[in-house]
């Protein structure tokens, strides 16, 4: 196993515990690690950033390839950074102004062929079908998503909850009804986003602790352990300490 | 009679194939041939269409011929069974169909060895092919030509015109007269958590989410501040107000002097109810949750956007008894508030009601322009529901009205 | 104070340390349940699987760090999968925090599966801007990536030899953790360049792609790391997604308990006729 | 002066807001170009936007750090660890790994980066968990509809679930399919009609707040 790998795996495991003794309080030891993270993560864009706009999109196909007409969004993106200069922060606006008019202009003809005509034409469904000898037909299957019944219970769905973000009429008569059966559908959904969120927040607990199973083996010197009992006798030190200065919690 | 019969059992069984074998003489080539630029696009293509004949069968089959004006005679540059490549099967809305649906209908498009330049004229031909029969149409020039309008979407750009005329009426129509919008029962839920938080005598803890003021959550969760302010104001009881964006924070602070203001308590007014804590997500929840365990606040507040840090608040101000109404429209963190807080706005109610406090015509009149878009969009559901299934059931073709709501390009 | 009052205020600590058990055990000693396989996932796998040899596969890694424990195992699989059919495979991001993870799984896969950069894949990196990527993309590749991760000009690149801009690529897939994903890549790039499109995401936005896979807009989808798992049994290679598994199961289950309990406890304390204030 | 301060912007984003609007509908490669060049544009000017962004945080630390406001040395900590891993990367020319070998960049990233941003969030874990005591109650018919589809899906969604209840799978995949896309198709074009409306209104100069109003 190589040198720079368990020193790894130790700087690993220590940061993960000291960010996991948020739990137990809001401690020294978390601060530090929170604010390496966000020192680190910082760095790291700005690395990238220089790295792939700077060198590839800019020095190369301009000074290499002379590909001149990347003056103009380069002069465009200057004035956006001279928001910083009070003089001249109102020619930042020309930069936003640029950069906001055309991405409404992109987004307004995309987000209507994408997100309302697509969305409509797969709601509107027949909710019958022909059978063969010619009689009417109506499929009751729930599993089956295409099933009349279910293109039913999607209409039902759609309609309420947009009425139910409805504003220009009052609640009362059938339009409370419709309301109702709109929240239900809306906390159906949310029970859903619900359990799957639940997946999801464990799935990265799973992911650390993983990690740290595997750097407590011997391999990596044990470090989960021995960086285990140093975050809890710091810990307890910290308690120790601030027991003297302020009223617990 | 036997054999009268025989013979007539023989024709019969023969005939067919005689018929066939006669038919195979008389293979008549591809009738009303018309080859023109295919619509709607950035050019480089042309659309070849032929009328179907009652001959097609398995075994006939058509090869489209195409010859380019260099070349000395044409080229098969696709074969195909008779009975495909209708017009119904290219999926174009009616009002872009180039022939009747039940015509043959072929795109031929640059690429994979054919190479159509535009402007210059290129002669295309079909031939029907049965067996080694094989006789083809007279050649069609034709040109293909980049086009400047796609007719396919006009039914989006229709959408995108009604839709900003309504959005821009409405706005108009709002700064000339009183919009009618239906009472918010959340506003109602924050009108008793404070009056419940007077009567404990406790202060009330307001946040208006991680955004900053260029998020129109934000925006709303100031105006709805106002109105909060102005109750407390009245009730003269304590407001905490913690920010993590320092605009946003001198943003709430003149909202909250203007609503002290105008409930005619301008000395009640403390310039350190709106206080900055920090930028970062973990930190600020932190410092949060303690001044919910400290203080004890009788109602906190959650308007704005959330993002992991929603569960985090909502516990803790949970575990301290406190009530608690939320206004987001971060729909990952709307479980987290519904099930922990006693009121929640949901997504675009967050917007109404601060449309409903502030009475500024934008605000109301784009409600308002929302809703008629929403009418439109209920309406065409239904009918379109009703239509779709009627056309199924009787086997009539709607599609001269189901084309409209779907997306083509 | 009542047994259910009592219980409520236990300590939340206590609660923390239940579910560190419940995940640790199950990853101690697993059990290995068997997985059922959703169809969402499934048709991802049989698109795949009808790719002929040699068809362009896109791989979108949009996500960061935070989402590795759901959407590497995904990476893992999917590539797999496509090397195993011969696929050119094209990798990239549209996540900055992500680009270095994105090149250590596409690297280390390819390694495995023996296949050499350049040839039978390209990592192309990340670049900003988001949809104007795919954009720039479906209109001319070479334009948005002049060149790929190691500062190779990609126009000379075997592998994509043949490939002019997102229109000749056969199916791509982005797994996606959150804004700028799965649907930034229809509505920028399917919509008008007409490749074939699935997704993979996280389980935080798995539910608000649901109308997006029932019109046909994305082929399939792999939600979380229930999908990954189900990704791994379908490829026959099992890996961590599936090891996880047993410890969802369990921690699933904790939660379920501890939100009956929780309402039990709520209804003993209301029945009881105690004031509502004190709960 | 002012009319070039004001009206400038709200002309600029009227013109482009139109002309890219237009572009969706005109197929004509003159508009392809124009679509091509303006989005390679957006890429680099996005770039600007990020060095604008990393900037504000370095101004906010350094402010924390010059009036020695609480936990100021935290603030060291931070600047540390963004130059450290500025200088490592540009010496490794902001690349993980040369030819498979990783570099002191790459291991920034593998051991710190990765497993202090996975860490972060890993702790919302137990906060559901605790949460799920404590607070997940069914104060109201809403909530209770709520919890019992949460309860549902999460059962349905885990091995052990199927295999103790295996019609939780189908009832889950009905729930994920038929009544959650209903919803999520309802807001996503509650939601659309707001993003379309929204942009119409900046085009046409109704909403300026994005000219950095609140700015000033």
């Amino acid at each position: 196993m190589p040198f720079e790998v368990i020193v790894g795996a130790w700087v690993a495991t220590g940061l993960t515990l000291f960010i996991l003794t948020f739990l137990y309080q809001d401690n020294p030891l978390f601060k530090l690690a929170e604010h390496l993270y966000v020192g680190v993560s910082v760095g790291y864009a700005i690395v990238k950033t220089y790295d792939t706009v700077a060198v590839r999109l800019i020095y190369d196909p301009m000074i290499e390839q002379g590909d001149w007409s990347l003056l103009i969004p380069l002069a465009i993106g200057a004035l956006m950074l001279t928001r910083y200069v009070p003089k001249a922060a109102w020619m930042s606006r020309i930069a936003f102004a640029f950069v906001v008019g055309v991405g409404s202009g992109l987004a307004i003809p995309r987000v209507i062929s994408s997100y309302i005509l697509k969305q409509i034409e797969d709601t509107v469904r027949p909710l019958a079908f022909l059978a063969t000898d010619g009689s009417m037909t109506f499929t009751y299957s729930l599993l089956n998503p295409a099933s009349n019944l279910n293109a039913v219970v999607l209409l039902v769905g759609v309609v309420s909850v947009l009425f139910y973000f409805f504003f220009s009429v009052e609640h009362t008569g059938p339009g409370k009804a419709v309301a109702r059966t709109g929240i239900i559908f809306l906390m159906i959904a949310f029970g859903a986003a619900f359990g799957y969120t639940v997946m999801a927040r464990m799935s990265l607990l799973i992911g650390r602790l993983t990690d740290l199973i595997e750097y407590a083996q011997p391999q990596y010197g044990r470090a989960t352990w021995w960086l285990l009992v140093i975050t809890v006798a710091t810990l307890i030190m910290f308690h120790a300490r601030r027991k003297g200065t302020e009223p617990p919690q | 009679m036997k054999t009268a019969w025989a013979l007539t059992i023989l024709l019969i069984c023969c005939a067919p194939t005689a018929w066939t074998v006669q038919a195979e003489e008389t293979v008549s080539p591809p009738q009303q041939l018309r080859v023109f630029d295919t619509p709607n696009d950035s050019g480089g293509s042309l659309t070849v269409t032929w009328a179907q004949t009652d001959q097609e069968s398995k075994n006939l089959r058509y090869q489209i011929l195409l010859k380019d004006p260099a070349a000395t005679e044409p080229k098969v540059i696709a074969e195909f069974a008779s009975d495909t490549y209708y017009v119904r099967d290219a999926k174009a809305p009616w009002w872009t169909r180039p022939a009747p649906k039940n015509m043959h209908q072929f795109t031929i498009k640059s690429g994979k060895g054919i190479d159509l330049k535009d402007g210059t004229s290129y002669a295309v031909t079909v031939a029907s092919v049965a067996g080694e029969q094989r006789t083809s149409a007279a050649p069609v020039q034709a040109k293909p030509e980049p086009n400047w309008f796609n007719w396919n979407q006009i039914n989006n750009l229709a959408i995108v015109m009604i839709f900003g005329f309504v959005v821009l009426g409405s706005i108009q129509a709002a700064k000339r007269r009183e919009i009618f919008l239906r009472r918010i029962p959340g506003l109602d839920a924050v009108d008793e958590a404070i009056g419940r938080a007077t009567e404990l005598g406790k202060p009330i803890l307001y946040l208006t989410g991680a955004g900053d003021m260029s998020e129109p959550s934000t925006v709303a969760a100031a105006v709805i501040l106002g109105r909060v302010a102005k109750r407390v104001a009245a009730y003269e009881t304590d407001l905490m107000v913690p920010h993590r964006d320092p605009i946003v924070m001198a943003v709430c602070q003149e909202i909250t002097k203007q609503s002290y203001l105008e409930a005619g308590k301008p000395d009640v007014f403390k310039e350190d109810s709106n206080f900055f804590i920090t930028t970062d997500q973990f930190s600020y929840t932190a410092a949060v949750d303690g001044i919910m365990l400290r203080k004890k606040p009788a109602a906190n507040f959650f308007m704005g956007s959330y993002f992991a840090e929603s569960l985090l608040l909502t516990e803790t101000g949970a575990s301290t008894g406190a009530i608690q109404i939320a206004g987001t429209d971060s729909d990952h963190q709307m479980p987290f508030f519904v099930t922990t807080c006693d009121y929640t706005l949901i997504g675009e109610e967050l917007y109404a009601a601060s449309a409903y406090l502030s009475r500024e015509p934008v605000q109301v009149g784009t409600l308002r322009g929302q809703d008629i878009g929403k009418a439109c969009i209920l309406v065409a559901l239904g009918v379109g529901t009703v239509l779709a299934t009627a056309s199924v059931l009787l086997h009539v073709d709607l599609s001269l009205a189901l084309d409209l709501v779907k997306d083509w390009k | 104070m009542s047994f259910a009052e009592r219980m409520l205020h236990i300590d939340r600590r206590i609660i923390f340390l239940v579910i560190g058990l419940c995940t640790l055990i199950p990853l101690l000693y697993p059990v290995g349940l068997a997985i059922k396989i959703s169809p969402e996932v499934k048709s991802v796998y049989d698109y795949i699987e009808s790719l002929p040899d040699g068809s362009v596969f896109l791989l979108s890694l949009d996500f960061d760090p935070a989402s590795k424990p759901e959407l590497y195992p995904q990476a893992v699989a999917l590539l797999h999968h496509a090397f195993k059919k011969n696929l050119r495979v094209i990798g990239m991001t549209l996540w900055l925090p992500g680009t270095g993870m994105a090149s250590e799984v596409i690297s280390r896969v390819a390694r495995e599966e023996g296949k050499v950069s350049g040839k039978d894949y390209v990592f192309l990196g990340w670049s900003p801007g988001a949809s104007s990527v795919i954009i720039t993309m479906g209109q001319d590749l070479y334009k948005a990536f002049p060149t790929d991760y190691n500062n190779q000009p990609t126009a000379e690149l075997p592998v994509l030899k043949g490939v002019q801009s997102l229109r000749d690529v056969n199916y791509v897939v982005s797994l996606a953790a959150g804004s700028t994903g799965i649907e930034t890549w229809y509505v920028f790039g399917k919509d008008k360049y007409k490749f074939e499109l699935g997704g993979g995401c996280t389980g935080v936005i798995a539910p608000g792609l649901y109308p997006l896979l029932r019109s046909g807009q994305i082929n399939g989808l792999i939600g979380g790391l229930r999908g990954a798992a189900e990704y791994e049994v379908l490829i026959g290679k099992k890996g961590t997604a599936v090891a996880g598994m047993d410890a969802q199961s369990a921690t699933h289950f904790a939660i379920i308990l501890l939100v009956i309990l929780c309402n039990v406890f709520y209804f003993l304390i209301r029945t009881s006729g105690k004031t509502a204030g004190q709960n | 002066m002012t009319l070039l301060r004001r009206q400038l912007p709200l002309l600029i984003t009227f013109v482009t807001g139109i002309l890219f609007a237009a572009q969706y509908y005109i197929p004509h490669p003159a508009s392809e170009l124009m679509l091509t060049s303006v989005s390679k544009w957006l890429q680099i000017i996005a770039g600007f936007a990020l060095i604008l962004g990393v900037t504000s945080l370095f101004h906010i630390h350094a402010v924390k750090i010059r009036r020695k406001e609480p936990g100021w040395g935290y603030s060291f900590v931070l600047y540390a660890g963004m130059l450290g891993t500025i200088v490592i990367g540009l010496w490794h020319g902001g690349k993980e790994t040369t030819d498979g070998v990783t570099t002191a960049f790459g291991w920034i990233y593998t051991f710190m980066m990765v497993p202090l941003q996975g860490t972060m969030f890993a702790i919302l874990a137990f906060f559901i968990a605790s949460a799920a005591y404590r607070s997940f109650r069914a104060r109201s018919r809403e909530a209770a509809v709520l919890l019992i589809a949460a309860v549902i899906v999460m059962m349905g969604r885990v091995p052990l679930g199927e295999h103790l209840i295996p019609i939780s799978g189908d009832i889950t995949q009905w729930i994920l399919n038929v009544l959650n896309a209903s919803v999520r198709r309802a807001i996503l074009i509650g939601i659309s009609l707001g993003a379309v409306a929204l942009s119409l209104k900046i085009i046409f100069g109704v909403e300026r707040a994005y000219l950095g109003g609140g700015k000033e």
